[in-house]
C-alpha cells in the first residue's frame, strides 16, 4: 500500500486557511447548502405527486430521495473497503 | 451475385480509398460523405431480406432489413459522423481508414442475415478496430492491443464453432433468436457475452479503451459493444440469465468506476455499467425491455461518445487524463467543460437529457415484469452513474483545484463534433418521439410525467449531495495513480501468484497439484523454447544422418503397421 | 615421364578402339542391345584414359571445356528436337512414322538420332564431371 | 497458316507442349551468356506454359472427360501416357500460374543475389525444375513420374546451391541426400508394383492390383510397395518428420527460388501422394487394408503444431515461413487424410457417394491457396532482402515505415496464412473444419483451431517486429521496393483476398476434382 501514502490524494476539500482558495471554499459551501436546499424541495415535491408504483416501497415518501442517497453512500464506502484490497502500484503488471 | 449491398461495406469501401486521396481538406470532405452516403443509401432500401448469395454451398442473406437493424444502422452511422468530424484534425490515414472499416463492418454485421456474413463483419471489426489502440504507439498501448485482438478474435472463434455446430444441427444459418438449452447456442451467447463485456470477459475493454488514440478511443466506445447489444436483443431476447449477468454488470462496475484515476478508464467501466443495463433489458425481455435495451445503446452511444470526446479533447490538449494531474480546466477550455456538463447530465438520466428517457424504459419493464431485485440493483447503479460518472469525470477534469498546467480550448472540428452530439443528447431528451418511433416493438411509453420527472431527480439529486458530503467528509475514495485488480489479473498474474499459493500450501496435499499447475506454467514456455526455439530439436538443423534415421523409422513404422 | 613410355604408346594404340566401339554400340542400339548411354559413357571413357596418361591439359587440348559445357545441353536439344520435328511433322512428340515411308526403317532412324542426343550430353556430362573432380586444389 | 488453324494444330499436342516448352526454354538459357536475356527466355515460356495450363483446365471443365496423350503414340501400357484430368489440370494451373506471376520479380533479385555468370544458369534450371515439377503432374506413367520427380530435384539443388550464405551449400546437400532416399524409396515401391503388375501405368496398376491383393503372398508384396511409395513421396513434400531438409533449403536459396519452390515444389509430390492414393492404390487398398488415413492425420496434426511452434520462436523470417510451410503441408495432408475417413463410414452405412468431399476439397484448395499466400510471402521478404540484405529479425525490425507497401502485401498474406475471414486461407480452413466435422471428428476441428491461434502469435510476432519496433540501421535506409516486384508481390496479395470472397474459380474446380477423385473409386 506504500502508493497509497505516496500518490496525490485529491479528494482533500480546498484548503480554508489560504486566501487564493477561499471564495473556493465559500463557493463548495454554496454548493452543499444548495444542494440540500433543493433536495429537501424535492422531497416535499414528493407530497404533491400521485405515484403509479408496482411495488409498494415505491410509495413510500421519499423513497427516491433516501435510495439514491443511501445506495450512493453504501456504493461508495464499499469502494473505499475495497479499495485496500484491489489497489496495486501502477506498475504491478509491469514488474 | 448481390443485387443489394450492404450498407457496411459502402463504409468499408470508401474507407480503403481514404489512404489514397492527397491532402487533408479533400480527405476530409470525402470522409464526411462516406456515412451521408451510406445513410441516403440506407433509406432508400424497403423493409426485408436482401442480398442472397450462395458461398462454398452455403445459403447466405448477406442484407436483412428490418426495424432492428435500421435503429442500430442508422445510430451507428450518425456516429461514424461525429467521429469523422471529431478526427478530422488528425493527418494519419491509418487511423482513418481503420475507424472507417471498424465502423463500416459494425454497420455490415448489424445489418447480416446470416451468421456466416456475422461471423464475417465480426472478426473485421475486431482487426481493424485494434489498429486505433495500436496507433497510439506506446508500449502498453502495443500490449493492451494485442491483448484485445486476441480476446476479440477469440470471441468470434467461438462464434464460429458455435455457428458451425448450430448449422450441423438445425441445416440453416439464418440469425434468428437462439436457444441457450443447447451447446451451439450456449457458445454463441459466450462470444457475444465477451465483445459485451460480461463480468469477468468484460477486461478487454477496460484495459484497452483508455490505451488508444484521444480519437480512436470516441469511435471505439461506439460500436464493439453495442454490436453485441444488437446481437443480444436478436437472438437472446428474453434469456432469463441475463438479467443477473446484467446487474452484475452495471453494480460491480460502479467499484472500478469510483477508483480509478485514470478518467477514461473511469468511463470505460461506467460504459460496462450501462451495457449491463441493457443486457438486463434484454433478459428481462418483454416488447418495453428490449425497445428500452434498443433506446439506451442509442442514448449511451451518444453520451459516452460526448464525454470521451471531451476527456479526449482534455488529453489532446493536456496530454493526461489522470484525474490527479487535471483540475481547473473549466477556465481554459470552457466549451468542452460545457459539452462534457450535458453528456453528464445526459448520463445521468437527468429529465430533458438522452439518458432520461431510454433509462426509464428498462427501468419501467423491471418494475411491469416484477423483477424486483433487479430493479432495486439498476436503480442503485443508476444513482452510482450519478457519482462516478456525471460528477466525477466534469469535476476533476474542470472544475476541482488545479493540480496540472491549464489548456489552450479544443480544435474547432472536436468543438463541432462535441456540439452536435449535445445537441442530439438535448434534443433526443427533448422530443423522445423521434427515437420511440424507430423503436423495434410497438409499446406506447410517455416518459415525462410529473412522477417521474420528481422521483428521478430525487434519485439524481440525493446522489449528488452523497458525493458532495462524502467528499466534504473525506470519504470519498482518494483517486491515486494506481492498479486496480480487475478480472484480468487471472491472466496477467497467473504464475507469480500461483506460485506464492502454492508455497503457503505446501503441507497440504494437494500441494503436489498446485505445485504441478505452477511448475507445468512455466515449464511450458521454457519446454516449448527449449524445443522449437533456434536451438532445440524441432529448430535446429539436424546432422544428414540422423534426418535419414527419422526416414527409416518412419518407413519402419508405416510397414509394419501395414502389417499388423 | 620417360618411364610411362610403354603406357602412353599403349594408350594411343587402344584409344581408337574405344571410340570405335563406343560407336558400334551407339549404332546397334536401335533395335538390338546397346545404345546412348553406355556408348556415350565408353565415348568420355576414352577422353578420361587420355586425360590419366597424358595429363588433364592435353585433355582440355583435345576436348575443351567449353565445348564441353556446349555439348551437355546440345545433346538435350537433339532429343527434343526430334520430338520436335516430329511434332512439326503432324504426329505426336517422337512418334517417328513421319520419318521415313517405311514404319520400321522410320522408327530406326528416329531412335538413332535421339541416341545421339543421349551420346553427346551423356559423354560431355562425363567429362565435365571429371574435369570438376581433377581440378579440385588447383585453383 | 492463319492463327486459328496454327491453334487448332497445336491443341492436340498441349500437354507435351506443357514439358517441351520449359525443357526447351531451360536449353536456350544455358545457351545465353547474358542473364537478362535469360530471364526474358523465361518470362515467355513461363506465361506460355501457363496459357497452356489454362487451357488445358478450361477444355478438362467443359468437357468433363480426361485428355489423353500417347508419347511417340505408343498405347498406354507399352507407351508412356500423359493424362490431364481435373486434379492435374488444377495442380498444373496453380504451379505454372504461381511461376509465372513471379517472373517479373526474378530480374533484380536474382541480378543482386547471384553472380553474373550463374544467371543464365539459375534460370536454366529453374525453367528445368518447372519443367519437372510439371511433368510430375502430367504424366500418367509411375517411372515417369520418377523420373521427372529426379529432374526438378536435380535442378531445385542447384537452385539452393546458387544462394549467396555459405550454408546454401550444406542445405543443397543435405536435400540431395534425403531427396534421393526420398526418390530411392519411391522407385522402390514403383519396383515392387511393376514385378506385382506388369505394368507401369497408373491406371493399369490400379485394375491389376485387385487380383494381386487376393493372393496373401503377392498381398503382403502390395502393402511393402505403398509403405515404400508413401514415405518416399512424403519425404518429397516434407511431412512430418521428414521435412528436417526444408527449413534450410528454403532459408539460403535465392529468394526468388524460396518463393518459386514453396509455392510449388511441395504441391506437386503432394499431387503425387494422391494421386497414388486414390487412383493406383485406391481406397480398398490405401484406406481399408492400410492405415494411411490414421498415419496422415496424425502426422500432418503434429507437424501442424511442432512446426508452428518452431516457427513462433524463429529468429530468421525465411526460416519462419519455411516452419509455418511445413506446418501448411499438415493442413492440406489433413484434408487428404479426412478425406480417406467418410469412405470408412460410406462403407457401413451405404450413403451415396455423390457429394464433394470436403476434407479433399480443402486440400486441394489449399494446394492453391497456400502457394499464393506463400510465394507472396516469401516474395515480400525476397524484396526486404533485395534492399537491406538481411531477413533476420533484428534487421528487418521497423522495415514497415520504410517499404509501407511491401509490408502491407506481407500483412495481408499474413492473415491470409492466420486464416483469416475474407482471405483465401478462411476458405480452406473452413472446409478443412467441414471436412472434420463430415467424419465426426470434432476434436480435429478444435485442433485446426488451436494451431490457427499459433499461426496468429508467428505472423503477430513478425508484424510486431516490422511495424511497431523502432527501425534497425539498415532498415531505416532501405526503400521501397521497385515496381516490378511490387506488381508481383500484389497481384498475389490481392489473390489472397480476391480467392476468400469469390470461391469458384477454386473451390469449384477442387470441389470437382474430389468428387471425381473420392468419389470415383467408391
Amino acid at each position: 500500500m506504500s502508493a497509497d501514502q505516496q500518490g496525490h490524494h485529491i479528494e482533500t476539500p480546498p484548503d480554508k486557511g489560504t486566501g487564493a482558495t477561499a471564495s473556493g471554499a465559500s463557493n463548495a459551501n454554496r454548493i452543499v447548502y444548495g444542494l440540500s436546499a433543493i433536495c429537501a424541495l424535492l422531497v416535499v415535491a414528493d407530497l404533491f405527486v400521485h405515484k403509479h408504483g408496482y411495488f409498494k416501497i415505491e410509495h413510500v415518501l421519499g423513497f427516491y430521495a433516501f435510495f439514491g442517497f443511501l445506495a450512493c453512500t453504501v456504493l461508495v464506502l464499499a469502494a473505499k473497503l475495497i479499495r485496500a484490497i484491489l489497489m496495486r502500484p501502477e506498475d504491478y503488471y509491469d514488474k | 451475385m448481390t443485387n443489394e449491398l450492404n450498407p457496411g461495406l459502402i463504409v468499408i469501401l470508401g474507407a480503403l480509398l481514404v489512404p489514397f486521396l492527397p491532402g487533408r481538406v479533400l480527405r476530409g470532405a470525402f470522409m464526411l460523405m462516406i456515412p451521408i452516403a451510406a445513410f441516403a443509401y440506407l433509406r432508400t432500401l424497403p423493409m426485408g431480406d436482401f442480398g442472397q448469395m450462395e458461398l462454398m454451398g452455403l445459403q447466405l442473406q448477406t442484407l436483412r432489413i428490418d426495424k432492428l437493424s435500421t435503429v442500430f444502422g442508422t445510430i451507428f452511422l450518425i456516429a461514424t459522423l461525429l467521429g469523422v468530424i471529431y478526427a478530422l484534425h488528425l493527418g494519419d490515414w491509418v487511423q482513418h481508414t481503420a475507424g472507417l472499416i471498424y465502423a463500416g463492418s459494425a454497420i455490415g454485421a448489424v445489418f447480416a442475415g446470416d451468421f456466416v456474413t456475422l461471423f464475417f463483419f465480426w472478426e473485421l471489426t475486431a482487426i481493424s478496430s485494434v489498429f486505433l489502440i495500436w496507433a497510439s504507439g506506446t508500449a502498453n498501448a502495443l500490449s493492451a492491443g494485442l491483448r484485445y485482438l486476441v480476446i476479440q478474435v477469440g470471441s468470434g472463434v467461438i462464434l464460429l464453432a458455435g455457428v458451425l455446430m448450430h448449422y450441423r444441427a438445425t441445416g440453416t444459418l439464418t440469425f434468428g433468436a437462439m436457444s441457450t438449452e443447447t451447446l451451439p447456442g450456449t457458445l454463441i451467447l459466450i462470444a457475444f457475452g465477451i465483445k459485451c463485456a460480461f463480468p469477468l470477459l468484460h477486461n478487454w475493454l477496460a484495459n484497452a479503451y483508455p490505451a488508444a488514440t484521444v480519437t480512436g478511443t470516441v469511435i471505439l466506445s461506439v460500436f464493439t459493444t453495442k454490436l453485441a447489444v444488437y446481437t443480444l436483443a436478436r437472438g437472446y431476447a428474453g434469456t432469463e440469465i441475463l438479467i443477473p449477468i446484467g446487474v452484475t454488470m452495471a453494480l460491480f462496475t460502479v467499484i472500478y468506476a469510483l477508483l480509478e484515476n485514470d478518467l477514461r478508464r473511469v468511463l470505460a467501466y461506467s460504459l460496462i455499467g450501462q451495457l449491463g443495463l441493457m443486457v438486463a433489458g434484454i433478459g428481462i425481455g418483454s416488447d418495453l425491455a428490449i425497445n428500452g435495451a434498443v433506446a439506451h445503446a442509442a442514448c449511451g452511444i451518444l453520451y459516452f461518445a460526448l464525454l470521451f470526446m471531451a476527456i479526449g479533447a482534455v488529453l489532446h490538449r493536456t496530454g493526461t487524463a489522470h484525474a490527479s494531474k487535471l483540475g481547473g480546466l473549466a477556465k481554459s477550455m470552457p466549451l468542452t467543460a460545457t459539452f462534457a456538463v450535458i453528456g453528464a447530465l445526459a448520463a445521468a438520466a437527468v429529465p430533458f437529457f438522452a439518458g432520461f428517457i431510454s433509462k426509464a424504459l428498462i427501468l419501467s419493464a423491471a418494475m411491469k415484469a416484477g423483477h424486483f431485485w433487479a430493479w432495486a440493483g439498476l436503480l442503485a447503479a443508476g444513482a452510482a452513474v450519478v457519482i462516478h460518472t456525471a460528477i466525477k469525470v466534469p469535476y476533476f477534469a474542470f472544475f476541482a483545484k488545479a493540480q496540472g498546467e491549464p489548456g489552450t480550448e479544443a480544435p474547432a472540428n472536436m468543438l463541432l463534433a462535441m456540439g452536435l452530439t449535445a445537441a442530439l443528447c438535448i434534443g433526443l431528451g427533448v422530443y423522445p418521439e423521434a427515437l420511440y418511433s424507430m423503436l423495434p416493438r410497438e409499446v406506447k411509453y410517455q416518459p415525462y410525467t410529473t412522477e417521474h420527472i420528481i422521483t428521478q431527480l430525487q434519485l439524481v439529486c440525493f446522489a449528488a449531495l452523497a458525493f458532495v458530503l462524502a467528499l466534504r467528509f473525506g470519504l470519498f475514495p482518494a483517486t491515486t495513480r494506481a492498479t486496480l485488480l480487475d478480472s484480468d489479473w487471472f491472466y496477467r498474474v497467473p504464475g507469480r501468484h500461483l506460485a506464492m499459493i502454492a508455497n503457503r500450501f505446501r503441507s497440504f496435499t494437494w500441494e503436489v497439484v498446485a505445485d504441478g499447475i505452477v511448475k507445468g506454467a512455466s515449464k511450458t514456455y521454457h519446454a516449448l523454447y527449449h524445443h522449437h526455439g533456434p536451438d532445440g530439436l524441432f529448430g535446429r538443423t539436424w546432422p544428414t544422418g540422423m534426418m535419414a534415421f527419422w526416414t527409416t523409422v518412419t518407413l519402419g513404422a508405416v510397414v509394419i503397421l501395414s502389417y499388423l | 615421364m620417360r618411364l610411362d613410355l610403354i603406357l602412353r604408346v599403349g594408350a594411343k594404340l587402344v584409344l581408337p578402339f574405344i571410340l570405335l566401339f563406343a560407336l558400334y554400340v551407339q549404332f546397334h542400339g536401335d533395335y538390338g542391345p546397346g545404345g546412348g548411354f553406355q556408348a556415350g559413357v565408353i565415348a568420355a571413357g576414352m577422353v578420361i584414359l587420355y586425360a590419366i596418361i597424358f595429363g588433364i591439359r592435353a585433355a582440355k587440348q583435345i576436348a575443351p571445356p567449353s565445348i564441353v559445357e556446349f555439348m551437355v545441353p546440345l545433346g538435350v536439344l537433339i532429343y527434343c528436337g526430334t520430338g520436335i520435328v516430329s511434332l512439326l511433322l503432324g504426329y505426336n512428340y517422337l512418334d517417328f512414322t513421319g520419318f521415313h515411308p517405311d514404319f520400321l526403317r522410320a522408327h530406326e532412324w528416329g531412335i538413332l538420332i535421339v541416341e545421339l542426343g543421349v551420346l553427346v550430353t551423356v559423354s560431355s556430362t562425363m567429362i565435365a564431371m571429371f574435369y570438376a573432380f581433377a581440378q579440385r586444389g588447383r585453383r | 497458316m492463319s492463327a486459328m488453324t496454327f491453334l487448332n494444330a497445336v491443341e492436340p499436342h498441349l500437354p507435351i507442349l506443357l514439358i517441351i516448352v520449359p525443357l526447351f526454354g531451360a536449353l536456350m538459357a544455358t545457351f545465353m551468356r547474358s542473364g537478362t536475356v535469360a530471364w526474358f527466355i523465361s518470362l515467355v515460356v513461363s506465361v506460355l506454359v501457363a496459357l497452356i495450363a489454362w487451357k488445358l483446365l478450361n477444355t478438362i471443365l467443359s468437357t468433363g472427360t480426361p485428355i489423353i496423350y500417347k508419347i511417340g503414340n505408343w498405347e498406354a501400357p507399352i507407351g508412356i501416357v500423359y493424362k490431364v484430368d481435373q486434379l492435374s489440370g488444377f495442380v498444373l494451373l496453380v504451379i505454372a500460374a504461381i511461376a509465372a506471376v513471379m517472373m517479373p520479380f526474378a530480374r533484380r533479385s536474382i541480378a543482386a543475389e547471384i553472380k553474373q555468370r550463374a544467371q543464365p544458369w539459375y534460370y536454366a534450371m529453374y525453367l528445368l525444375c518447372l519443367a519437372g515439377l510439371m511433368g510430375i503432374v502430367i504424366t500418367g506413367d509411375a517411372f515417369n513420374a520418377f523420373v521427372f520427380l529426379e529432374i526438378s530435384s536435380l535442378a531445385t539443388y542447384v537452385l539452393i546451391a546458387l544462394g549467396r550464405h555459405r550454408r546454401a551449400l550444406l542445405a543443397a546437400y543435405q536435400y540431395l541426400i534425403m531427396g534421393t532416399i526420398g526418390a530411392t524409396l519411391y522407385v522402390i515401391g514403383i519396383g515392387l508394383l511393376y514385378v506385382l503388375t506388369g505394368t507401369l501405368n497408373f491406371d493399369d496398376i490400379a485394375s491389376r492390383l485387385g487380383p494381386a491383393l487376393a493372393d496373401p503372398e503377392r498381398r503382403n508384396a502390395v502393402m511393402a510397395a505403398l509403405g515404400f511409395a508413401f514415405v518416399g513421396v512424403s519425404l518429397k513434400l516434407a511431412l512430418f518428420p521428414m521435412h528436417v531438409w526444408l527449413p534450410n533449403a528454403y532459408t539460403y536459396a535465392p529468394s526468388v527460388a524460396t518463393a518459386f519452390l514453396a509455392g510449388t515444389a511441395t504441391k506437386a509430390a503432394i499431387y503425387l501422394l494422391i494421386r497414388l492414393l486414390f487412383t493406383v492404390f485406391g481406397v480398398s487398398i490405401s484406406i481399408e487394408t492400410l492405415p494411411v488415413p490414421q498415419v496422415l492425420i496424425v502426422l500432418s496434426i503434429a507437424a501442424m503444431f511442432l512446426a508452428s511452434f518452431s516457427a513462433v520462436f524463429e529468429n530468421n523470417a525465411k526460416r519462419m515461413l519455411a516452419y509455418s510451410s511445413i506446418a501448411q503441408v499438415g493442413y492440406i495432408m489433413l484434408g487428404v487424410g479426412l478425406a480417406c475417413l467418410p469412405v470408412l463410414a460410406a462403407t457401413t452405412d451405404a450413403s451415396p457417394a455423390t457429394t464433394p468431399n470436403n476434407g479433399m476439397t480443402a486440400g486441394l484448395v489449399h494446394i492453391a491457396n497456400h502457394a499464393i499466400m506463400k510465394a507472396a510471402l516469401f516474395l515480400a521478404l525476397g524484396a526486404v532482402y533485395y534492399r537491406i540484405g538481411s531477413v533476420l529479425y533484428k534487421d528487418i525490425a521497423g522495415i514497415g515505415r520504410t517499404m509501407p507497401l511491401t509490408m502491407l502485401a506481407f500483412g495481408i498474406a499474413g492473415l491470409g496464412l492466420m486464416g483469416t475471414p475474407g482471405t483465401a486461407g478462411f476458405i480452406s480452413k473452413w472446409y478443412l473444419a467441414l471436412g472434420a466435422i463430415d467424419t465426426g471428428w470434432y476434436s480435429i476441428v478444435f485442433l485446426i483451431v488451436a494451431s490457427s491461434l499459433i499461426s496468429l502469435i508467428y505472423i503477430g510476432r513478425i508484424t510486431e517486429v516490422v511495424w511497431f519496433r523502432e527501425p534497425s540501421a539498415a532498415a531505416a535506409q532501405a526503400k521501397e521496393a521497385p515496381l516490378s516486384m511490387l506488381v508481383p508481390l500484389w497481384i498475389l496479395a490481392l489473390l489472397t483476398i480476391y480467392l476468400g470472397l469469390d470461391t469458384r474459380a477454386t473451390v469449384d474446380v477442387a470441389a470437382e476434382a474430389a468428387k471425381v477423385l473420392v468419389g470415383g473409386i467408391r
